[in-house]
C-alpha cells in the first residue's frame, strides 16, 4: 500500500468549476480583438506597432521582474498581455516607441509587482502607465493624427487634429457641431482622433457584451457608470445646450466606453460585492463628468478610475451583502 | 571579518537605541550563527542587553548615521521634507544643510542642559532650542539664498517638527554627553543631506532632464532634458523614487548577505502575521516534501 | 538721563518688546503647568518604569501579562514573582531582586524541544496533502497526512509563531535552536499536536517522539519512533529518570539522565543527548 | 394536484456538474454481509456512545452494542450477528480518531426483537411511545450531520413546529441513495411522515425535490393522490447547489430565514432526510434499529456505481469489491457527497449511519487547491449562499485574524463549498473557514 499511489485528501468541495485566471484572462483578451480590428482600420501599422510593443515589453517586464524577485513565473496567466493591450489602446498612434515601453514598465513593475503581482495591485495596472505617461510626456500624448490618412490625406473633410474632447474643453468646434448627428455617428463608429483603442464605441461594446456573456464581468459597473455619466450630461444639457455637449456626445467620445467597459471592471481593483459594484461605478461616473466639465484636462475617465480604484477597500468595507439569517445590518 | 564587525555594530545600534528591537537583535544573530565564536559574541550582547551599558565613540557615532543609520533610507525619519523638497539637487542639499546646522546646534545644546530640563516638559523644551535654531537658519537663508529659501518655502520653518532633530535630541542628546552628541548630529545630518541629495539628483535627472548645483549658473542640462518624465517632480514621484531607492538598497543588501553565505533579514519590528494584505507568505508551498 | 537711556535702547526696542513678550508667555506657561502637574498628576509609582527599562521589552508574553509593562506593574504593585521573565533570565531575576529589595529565586532557564524525529526519510505519509501549509489546518483535513498520528507534520505553525526564530524547519520536522528560545510557550499552544514541551535546559538528554502507539504500530509508520521497548527504563532503573507512559518512555524532567549510555542504546535511536549531538 | 413549485430564489448557490446518471437508474442492492464489520460509536453528532459488550462477547443482531451517552447521542445496534474481536481506536471519515467495535459475522439468523406491531397499529400509539421508540432505535439524520433524530423531535416547548420539510433535494453532485430510496419505498415515506406529523402534531408537510428528479415527483404524487393524502404536498424546487441546505430550503418553501446561530424550529420548521424518515418508519412499524442505509457508490473511479444497502461499520473495501471494484486512476475516496464530504487517506474506513455516498474520483473530477492571491472578482460572493463574503473572510484567516473573521460571521459559514467550488484562482477557502471556527470553538467563550 505505502509503495502505490497514494491517495489525495483535501478538504471538501471536491470538485470544481473549471474557472481559472488564465481562462479569465483569455476571455478579456478575445473581447479585446474587435476593438483592436477597429484600432488598425482607423490608425493602421502604427497600432499595430504600439499594441505589440507594449505588449511585448509587458509581458517581457513581468517575466523580468518575477525572475529578479525569485517567485514563480506569471506571465502564462495572460494578466500582463491585457495590461499591454489597454496600455497600448490608451495611447494616442503617433506615440513613441520608447515612451511606450517606459509606460509597460511603469504599468508592470512599479504598479503591479512592486505591489506583489497579480491580485495585489491596489491601481489598475495599465492606468497608472497611462497616467504615469500622461502626466509626464504630456506633448506627445496629445499628438496629433487624422484619422485615415495612412490612406489617402486628400480624403479627409471634417476632422481635424484635436480629440472631441479636447475641442470641446478649448470651445475650438462650435457646440452645435460636436452634438450633431453625423459626428456623434462617426464617434460611435471611431472615425475621430483619440487613443487607439478609445475611439469606437462600437467595437468597445461588442467586447464588452462578449464578457458579459461570458460572465467574465457583470452588468453592474458599466452601467452604473455609463448610466450616471449619461444622467449627468443630460442634466447639463437640459440646463445649457449652447454651452454642453449633448449627453451621446459624452457617452461616445474620450475613453468613457474604454474605461467603463475595459479598465473599471478590473477584478482586482474594483469592488467584490455587487452593491460596491455600483457605488464604483457612480463615483466613476461622477468624477468623469466632473472633471470634464470644471476640470483643468479635457478627459477625466483615467483619473477618475484611477481615485475609485483607491476607493475600493473602502467601498469593499461598507458594502457588504445582508449575511443570511441577520436581521438588519451585520 | 567585516561582517562580523558590521553585525557587532548592528547590535550596538540596536542597544543604544534603546529601542525594543529584541527581535532585530535575534535576527542578527541568526545571521551571525554562522561561527561559533561570533554567535558567543552575539550572545553576550543580547544578555547585556536590558543594562544598556555601551562605550561611546566618537567615530562610531560620527559614521553611523552616513549609512548604517542612515535617517531616511535606513530609519524611515524625516519623510515629509524629503519627499517636499527634492525636486531639484540644489534644493535636497539646502533642505540638508539647513536640517544640518539646526541639529548640531539643538544637539549641543540639549545635551547641555539634559540633567536640567525636567523630564516631563522636556519636548516643549525641546521644541523650543530647537525653534531658536531653525528661525536663526530661516532667517540666514531668506538674507543670503533668497532663491532657495523660496524654492524650499515653508519646509524649513517646518523643520521645527522634523522628527530627525526631535529624534535625536530625544533618543541620544539627551542621554549622552556633547562630545559624542555633536557626533551624532553631524553624522545624521550628513546622511540626511547625503540622502537628499542623491533622492533629489534622481528626480532632477529623470524629472527635467538638467542637474542644477546653484541656480541656472551651475546647471548640466542632460538628453532627457527634451522629453523628461515630469511626474517624477511632482509628489507622486517623489513617493516612487524613495520606494525604489529603498528596494534597491534591500536588494543589494539581500546579495551582499547571499555572497557571505547567509540570509538577509530586512529589519521588521513586528513581523507581518498581523498584516492583513494576505501577501501569500504565509501560504508558502510545502518545500520539499 | 532716562532720555539718553532711551534714545540708545531706541533701535533696539522691539527686541526687548519681543524678550519681554516671551518671558512673560513663557512664565506664564510654566506656571500653568506647574498648577496642571498638581491637579491632574496621577499617582504613579516611579518603579515601574524603571523596572520597565530593566525588562527585555521583547514583549513575549511567557510572564503571562500582556506585556513588559503590564509584568512591571505586577512586580511593583502586586509583588508578582521575580522569576517570570523568561527572556531576561536569571540575570534580570537578580537584577530585579537588587533593584527592589527583594529576594528571588531564579527560575530555571526553560527552552523548547520539539518530540519526533519523524523526518521526511523516517517518517511515512498516508496520503497526499492539498491543502494550505499550516500545522492546525492539515490536522483537521483526514488528520493531517502522516502515517504517525503523534508526529509533527512539518508545515512550521510553530515557526511562524516564534517571536525570535528560533525554530527550524529540518526535513520536515521542526527544530529548536535552545540559544535563542527565550520560553515565551507560543509553539507549545501553536503545535496541534501538542509535540513541543518546555523543558530545563540543563537537561541534555531527550526521547524524541510522541507516540504512544504499541511498538509494531509506531515501527509500521516511523523508523524513528519510540517501540516502548523500555529498555532505557530499565538501563536507568536506579536513578529513575525514564519512565513509562503506556507504550512510550519519557524522561522524568525533575532529575537528570546519569546513565547516557541509553542514548546508544536506545533501538530506534529516538534519545539524544544534546551535548553530543550539537 | 398537490405539486407546489418553490417561490422564494436564494442567494447565491452554483451548479456543478451533478454526474447523476451514474447511479440514478441502478436499483438499490443489498450487499452480501462482510465477514468483519467495524462499527464505530461516533455514529452521529454529540458525545460518542458507550460500549456495552466486551471483547469475545457473542451478540445476535439487532442487539444494543453501545448505549447513548448523554442527551445529544444515539445508541448503535449489532448489523448482525457475530462474536466481538476486539475494540480499538481507528480513524473515522473526517480523519478525527473513533472508537470501533470489530465484529466477525457468523451469518446466521437468531435475530431477535421485542416484538412486531402491526403495520396499523401505530396509530394508537401515544407520541412519547413513538419518541421513545425512535431513540431506542438509534435513529440519526441520515444526511451527513448525524444530529439525534430524537432530540430533533422534542423541540422545546416554547416553539411550536407549523411545518415539516423532508429533504429530498439531494443536491449533492453524483448521490441517488435518497432518489432511489423514493422511487422505490414511497409508502415507507409517506408513512414516516405521517409517524412525524402525529409526533409533532404538524398538519402541513412538504416534501422537497429538486426538478432535476422528475420520475420522483411524479411518482409520490401521483402516489398521495391515489392514497388521499391531503395533508403532505411534493413542492418542486429549481436545481442548484445548496438547495438541500436547511436554512436555504426553508426559505425556498416557506419564504422564512432562520436566524443566524438559530435552529429551523426558530421559524417553525423542521426539516427532515428522506433517509432518517424511513428509518424513523422502520423504527416505530417495523421495530427494526437503524443498522443498515442505503448508499450510492459511484464516481468514473468505480466499474458500476450503483445504489447499496450496507449494514452500519462496512469497509469500503467491501462496497468497492462488490461494485466491480475500482479503475486504476482512482486518485480520491471520498465519504459523502464530493461538495461537502470528506476525502479518505485509505479504503479501510467504515460507514455509519450518515454515509450517504462512496465516491471514486479520477483526477479529471477533482479539484486542485493552490495558494494563489485572490483577484477579488467576487465570484465566491455571488456563489455563497449565506451572503458572506468569502474572500475577506479568507484573507482574514490567513492572518490568522480570527477576531476579525469571527465578526465578519464566520461562523455563519455552513462549509457548502459553493466558494471554493467557483474561485478561479483555487484558493482552499473552506478549509481556512474550517480552520477559523475550529480555532473559535476551542476559544473559552467570553
Amino acid at each position: 500500500m505505502s509503495e502505490e499511489q497514494l491517495y489525495s485528501v483535501s478538504s471538501s468541495p471536491h470538485v470544481h468549476s473549471g474557472a481559472s485566471i488564465h481562462g479569465i484572462m483569455r476571455d478579456v483578451v478575445i473581447a479585446m480583438v474587435p476593438t483592436f480590428i477597429a484600432a488598425i482600420i482607423f490608425f493602421g501599422l502604427n497600432a499595430l506597432i504600439l499594441t505589440a510593443t507594449c505588449v511585448i515589453s509587458c509581458v517581457f517586464f513581468e517575466y523580468l521582474s518575477r525572475r529578479i524577485m525569485k517567485r514563480n513565473n506569471t506571465i502564462n496567466d495572460l494578466s500582463a498581455v491585457i495590461t499591454g493591450v489597454l496600455l497600448a489602446f490608451n495611447l494616442p498612434p503617433t506615440f513613441p516607441i520608447w515612451m511606450a515601453v517606459v509606460g509597460s514598465f511603469v504599468a508592470i513593475v512599479i504598479a503591479k509587482q512592486l505591489f506583489g503581482g497579480l491580485g495585489y495591485n491596489p491601481f489598475n495596472p495599465a492606468l497608472a502607465g497611462r497616467l504615469f505617461l500622461f502626466l509626464s510626456f504630456a506633448f506627445a500624448m496629445s499628438g496629433d493624427w487624422t484619422p485615415w490618412s495612412y490612406i489617402n490625406t486628400e480624403n479627409i473633410v471634417a476632422t481635424t487634429s484635436a480629440t472631441p474632447l479636447g475641442m470641446l474643453q478649448e470651445s475650438t468646434g462650435s457646440i452645435a457641431f460636436l452634438s450633431n448627428n453625423s459626428n456623434i455617428m462617426n464617434m460611435f463608429l471611431g472615425k475621430v482622433n483619440g487613443c487607439i483603442g478609445e475611439v469606437s464605441a462600437l467595437a468597445l461594446i461588442l467586447g464588452g457584451l462578449y464578457l458579459l456573456w461570458r460572465k467574465v464581468i457583470t452588468w453592474h459597473i458599466p452601467v452604473a457608470y455609463i448610466g450616471t455619466v449619461a444622467v449627468f450630461a443630460t442634466i447639463l444639457y437640459m440646463i445649457d445646450p449652447s454651452t454642453n455637449a449633448s449627453p451621446l456626445f459624452h457617452l461616445f467620445s474620450g475613453g468613457l466606453m474604454l474605461g467603463a467597459i475595459f479598465m473599471a471592471t478590473d477584478m482586482v481593483t474594483s469592488p467584490t460585492d455587487r452593491s460596491g459594484m455600483l457605488v464604483f461605478g457612480i463615483g466613476c461616473g461622477l468624477l468623469t463628468m466632473i472633471i470634464r466639465k470644471w476640470g483643468a484636462y479635457p478627459e477625466g475617465v483615467s483619473f477618475s478610475i484611477f481615485i475609485m480604484n483607491a476607493t475600493t477597500p473602502l467601498i469593499n468595507r461598507v458594502c457588504k451583502p445582508r449575511v443570511f439569517g441577520v436581521k438588519g445590518k451585520a | 571579518m567585516t561582517a562580523s564587525k558590521n553585525n557587532t555594530c548592528k547590535l550596538e545600534a540596536c542597544v543604544t537605541q534603546g529601542s525594543t528591537c529584541f527581535q532585530l537583535v535575534a535576527c542578527h544573530l541568526r545571521a551571525s550563527s554562522a561561527s561559533p565564536a561570533r554567535r558567543e559574541r552575539s550572545l553576550r550582547y543580547l544578555k547585556t542587553y536590558g543594562k544598556r551599558k555601551v562605550k561611546m565613540n566618537f567615530y562610531i557615532e560620527l559614521v553611523k548615521g552616513l549609512w548604517k543609520e542612515n535617517p531616511i533610507f535606513r530609519l524611515m525619519l524625516g519623510m515629509c521634507p524629503t519627499l517636499a523638497v527634492t525636486t531639484s539637487l540644489q534644493n535636497g542639499l539646502g533642505m540638508g544643510v539647513a536640517t544640518l546646522f539646526v541639529l548640531i546646534g539643538s544637539n549641543i545644546v540639549i545635551s547641555m542642559l539634559r540633567n536640567v530640563i525636567p523630564d516631563k516638559v522636556r519636548i516643549p523644551c525641546y521644541i523650543v532650542v530647537i525653534a531658536t535654531f531653525v528661525t536663526v537658519i530661516d532667517l540666514c537663508m531668506a538674507a543670503f539664498t533668497p532663491e532657495l529659501h523660496k524654492s524650499l518655502g515653508i519646509f524649513i520653518p517646518l523643520i521645527v517638527v522634523n522628527c530627525i532633530i526631535l529624534g535625536r535630541a530625544e533618543a541620544f542628546a539627551s542621554k549622552n554627553r556633547v562630545f559624542v552628541s555633536i557626533a551624532d548630529a553631524i553624522g545624521m545630518g550628513l546622511g540626511f543631506t547625503l540622502s537628499l541629495a542623491i533622492l533629489g539628483s534622481l528626480r532632477e535627472v529623470l524629472g527635467a532632464g538638467t542637474i542644477t548645483l546653484w541656480g541656472s549658473g551651475l546647471q548640466v542640462k542632460t538628453f532627457l532634458s527634451k522629453n523628461p518624465a515630469v511626474l517624477l517632480l511632482l509628489p507622486p514621484g517623489g513617493f516612487m523614487s524613495l520606494g525604489l531607492i529603498l528596494g534597491f538598497i534591500n536588494y543589494m543588501q539581500d546579495l551582499k548577505a547571499k555572497r557571505l553565505g547567509k540570509t538577509y533579514e530586512p529589519p521588521v519590528l513586528n513581523g507581518c502575521r498581523h498584516c492583513i494584505i494576505a501577501c501569500g507568505q504565509s501560504t508558502k508551498p510545502k518545500e520539499d516534501k | 538721563m532716562i532720555e539718553t537711556v532711551l534714545t540708545i535702547i531706541e533701535p533696539y526696542l522691539p527686541i526687548i518688546k519681543t524678550v519681554f513678550a516671551i518671558t512673560c508667555i513663557g512664565f506664564g506657561c510654566s506656571f500653568a503647568l506647574a498648577i496642571a502637574a498638581k491637579f491632574f498628576e496621577v499617582k504613579d509609582d516611579p518603579r515601574i518604569g524603571e523596572v520597565n527599562e530593566l525588562l527585555p521589552g521583547a514583549n513575549c508574553g511567557a510572564c503571562g501579562y500582556a506585556g513588559c509593562m503590564d509584568y512591571a506593574k505586577a512586580v511593583v504593585m502586586d509583588d508578582a514573582e521575580l522569576n517570570r521573565c523568561a527572556p531576561g533570565g536569571a540575570d534580570l531575576t537578580a537584577t530585579l531582586a537588587e533593584y527592589l529589595g527583594k529576594t528571588a529565586e531564579a527560575a530555571e532557564k526553560q527552552v523548547a524541544i520539539v518530540l519526533c524525529m519523524g523526518t521526511n526519510d523516517a517518517a511515512k505519509c498516508r496520503f497526499e496533502y492539498n491543502g494550505i501549509a499550516d500545522c492546525r489546518a492539515a490536522h483537521l483535513v483526514g488528520g493531517g497526512d502522516k502515517a504517525c498520528t503523534y508526529g509533527c507534520l512539518g508545515y512550521s505553525s510553530c515557526a511562524t509563531v516564534c517571536p525570535t526564530q528560533a525554530i527550524e524547519m529540518v526535513d520536515g520536522v521542526a527544530k529548536v535552536h535552545p540559544e535563542l528560545c527565550i520560553s515565551c510557550g507560543k509553539c507549545v499552544t501553536a503545535c496541534p499536536r501538542n509535540l513541543i514541551k518546555l523543558v530545563p535546559e540543563k537537561n541534555t538528554v531527550h526521547i524524541l517522539c510522541s507516540s504512544n502507539d504499541k511498538g509494531p504500530i509506531v515501527r509500521k509508520v516511523c523508523t524513528k519512533g519510540c517501540i516502548g521497548c523500555t529498555m532505557c527504563v530499565k538501563l536507568t532503573k536506579e536513578e529513575e529518570s525514564v519512565f513509562m507512559d503506556g507504550f512510550l518512555a519519557k524522561i522524568d524532567y525533575s532529575k537528570e539522565v546519569q546513565n547516557k549510555v541509553i542514548v546508544e542504546k536506545c533501538p530506534p535511536k529516538c534519545i539524544i543527548d544534546t551535548t553530543i549531538n550539537n | 394536484m398537490n405539486i407546489l413549485k418553490a417561490k422564494f430564489k436564494i442567494h447565491g448557490g452554483v451548479h456543478p456538474k451533478y454526474r447523476k446518471e451514474l447511479a440514478r437508474d441502478e436499483e438499490t442492492k443489498r450487499l452480501p454481509l462482510p465477514d468483519i464489520l467495524r462499527i464505530s460509536t461516533t455514529q452521529h453528532l454529540g458525545a460518542p456512545s458507550k460500549p456495552v459488550v466486551k471483547k469475545g462477547d457473542y451478540v445476535k443482531k439487532y442487539q444494543l452494542l453501545a448505549e447513548a451517552a448523554g442527551f445529544i447521542s444515539a445508541p448503535v445496534h449489532s448489523p448482525a450477528s457475530g462474536t466481538i474481536k476486539d475494540i480499538v481506536t481507528g480513524t473515522g471519515a473526517s480523519g478525527a480518531p473513533v472508537t470501533e467495535i470489530i465484529l466477525e459475522t457468523n451469518n446466521t439468523s437468531d435475530a431477535e426483537l421485542t416484538g412486531v406491531y402491526p403495520t396499523d397499529e401505530w396509530q394508537k400509539l401515544s407520541p412519547e411511545t413513538i419518541l421513545n421508540r425512535i431513540r431506542e432505535a438509534g435513529v440519526v439524520g441520515a444526511g451527513g450531520a448525524g444530529f439525534p433524530t430524537y432530540v430533533k423531535l422534542s423541540p422545546p416547548p416554547d416553539k411550536k413546529i407549523e411545518t415539516l420539510i423532508i429533504n429530498g433535494a439531494e443536491c449533492e453532485p453524483y448521490l441517488t441513495a435518497d432518489y432511489r430510496l423514493m422511487l422505490e419505498h414511497p409508502e415507507c415515506l409517506i408513512a414516516g411522515i405521517q409517524i412525524i406529523c402525529k409526533v409533532l402534531n404538524v398538519t402541513e408537510a412538504y416534501i422537497a425535490i429538486e426538478d432535476n428528479k422528475p420520475e420522483a415527483i411524479e411518482l409520490l404524487s401521483k402516489y398521495l393522490e391515489d392514497k388521499k393524502i391531503e395533508n403532505i404536498k411534493v413542492s418542486t424546487l429549481p436545481t442548484y447547489y445548496p438547495q438541500g441546505a436547511e436554512k436555504q430550503q426553508i426559505y425556498s418553501i416557506t419564504g422564512r430565514e432562520v436566524p443566524s446561530g438559530g435552529l429551523p424550529a426558530d421559524v417553525g420548521v423542521l426539516v427532515e432526510n428522506t433517509g432518517t424518515t424511513v428509518a424513523i418508519y422502520n423504527a416505530v412499524i417495523k421495530d427494526l434499529p437503524f443498522i443498515e442505509r442505503t448508499t450510492t457508490v459511484s464516481g468514473y473511479g468505480i466499474e458500476t456505481p450503483s445504489n447499496v444497502i450496507a449494514p452500519i461499520g462496512t469497509p469500503y473495501q467491501e462496497l468497492i469489491d462488490f461494485c466491480g471494484g475500482a479503475k486504476d486512476d482512482v486518485k480520491k475516496i471520498i465519504s459523502g457527497g464530493p461538495m461537502m464530504g470528506f476525502a479518505q487517506a485509505t479504503a479501510e474506513t467504515t460507514t455509519t449511519k450518515t454515509t450517504s455516498g462512496l465516491l471514486l474520483l479520477t483526477a479529471k473530477e477533482i479539484s486542485q487547491f493552490e495558494s494563489s492571491p485572490c483577484i477579488s472578482c467576487g465570484r465566491c460572493i455571488a456563489a455563497c449562499p449565506m451572503n458572506l463574503m468569502p474572500a475577506e473572510l479568507s484573507q482574514f484567516c490567513e492572518a490568522e485574524d480570527f477576531e476579525s473573521a469571527a465578526a465578519n460571521r464566520v461562523m455563519d459559514c455552513m462549509e457548502c463549498g459553493c466558494c471554493a467550488f467557483s474561485c478561479p484562482a483555487h484558493r482552499p477557502l473552506v478549509q481556512h473557514f474550517r480552520t477559523a471556527k475550529a480555532f473559535l470553538r476551542a476559544q473559552p467563550k467570553k
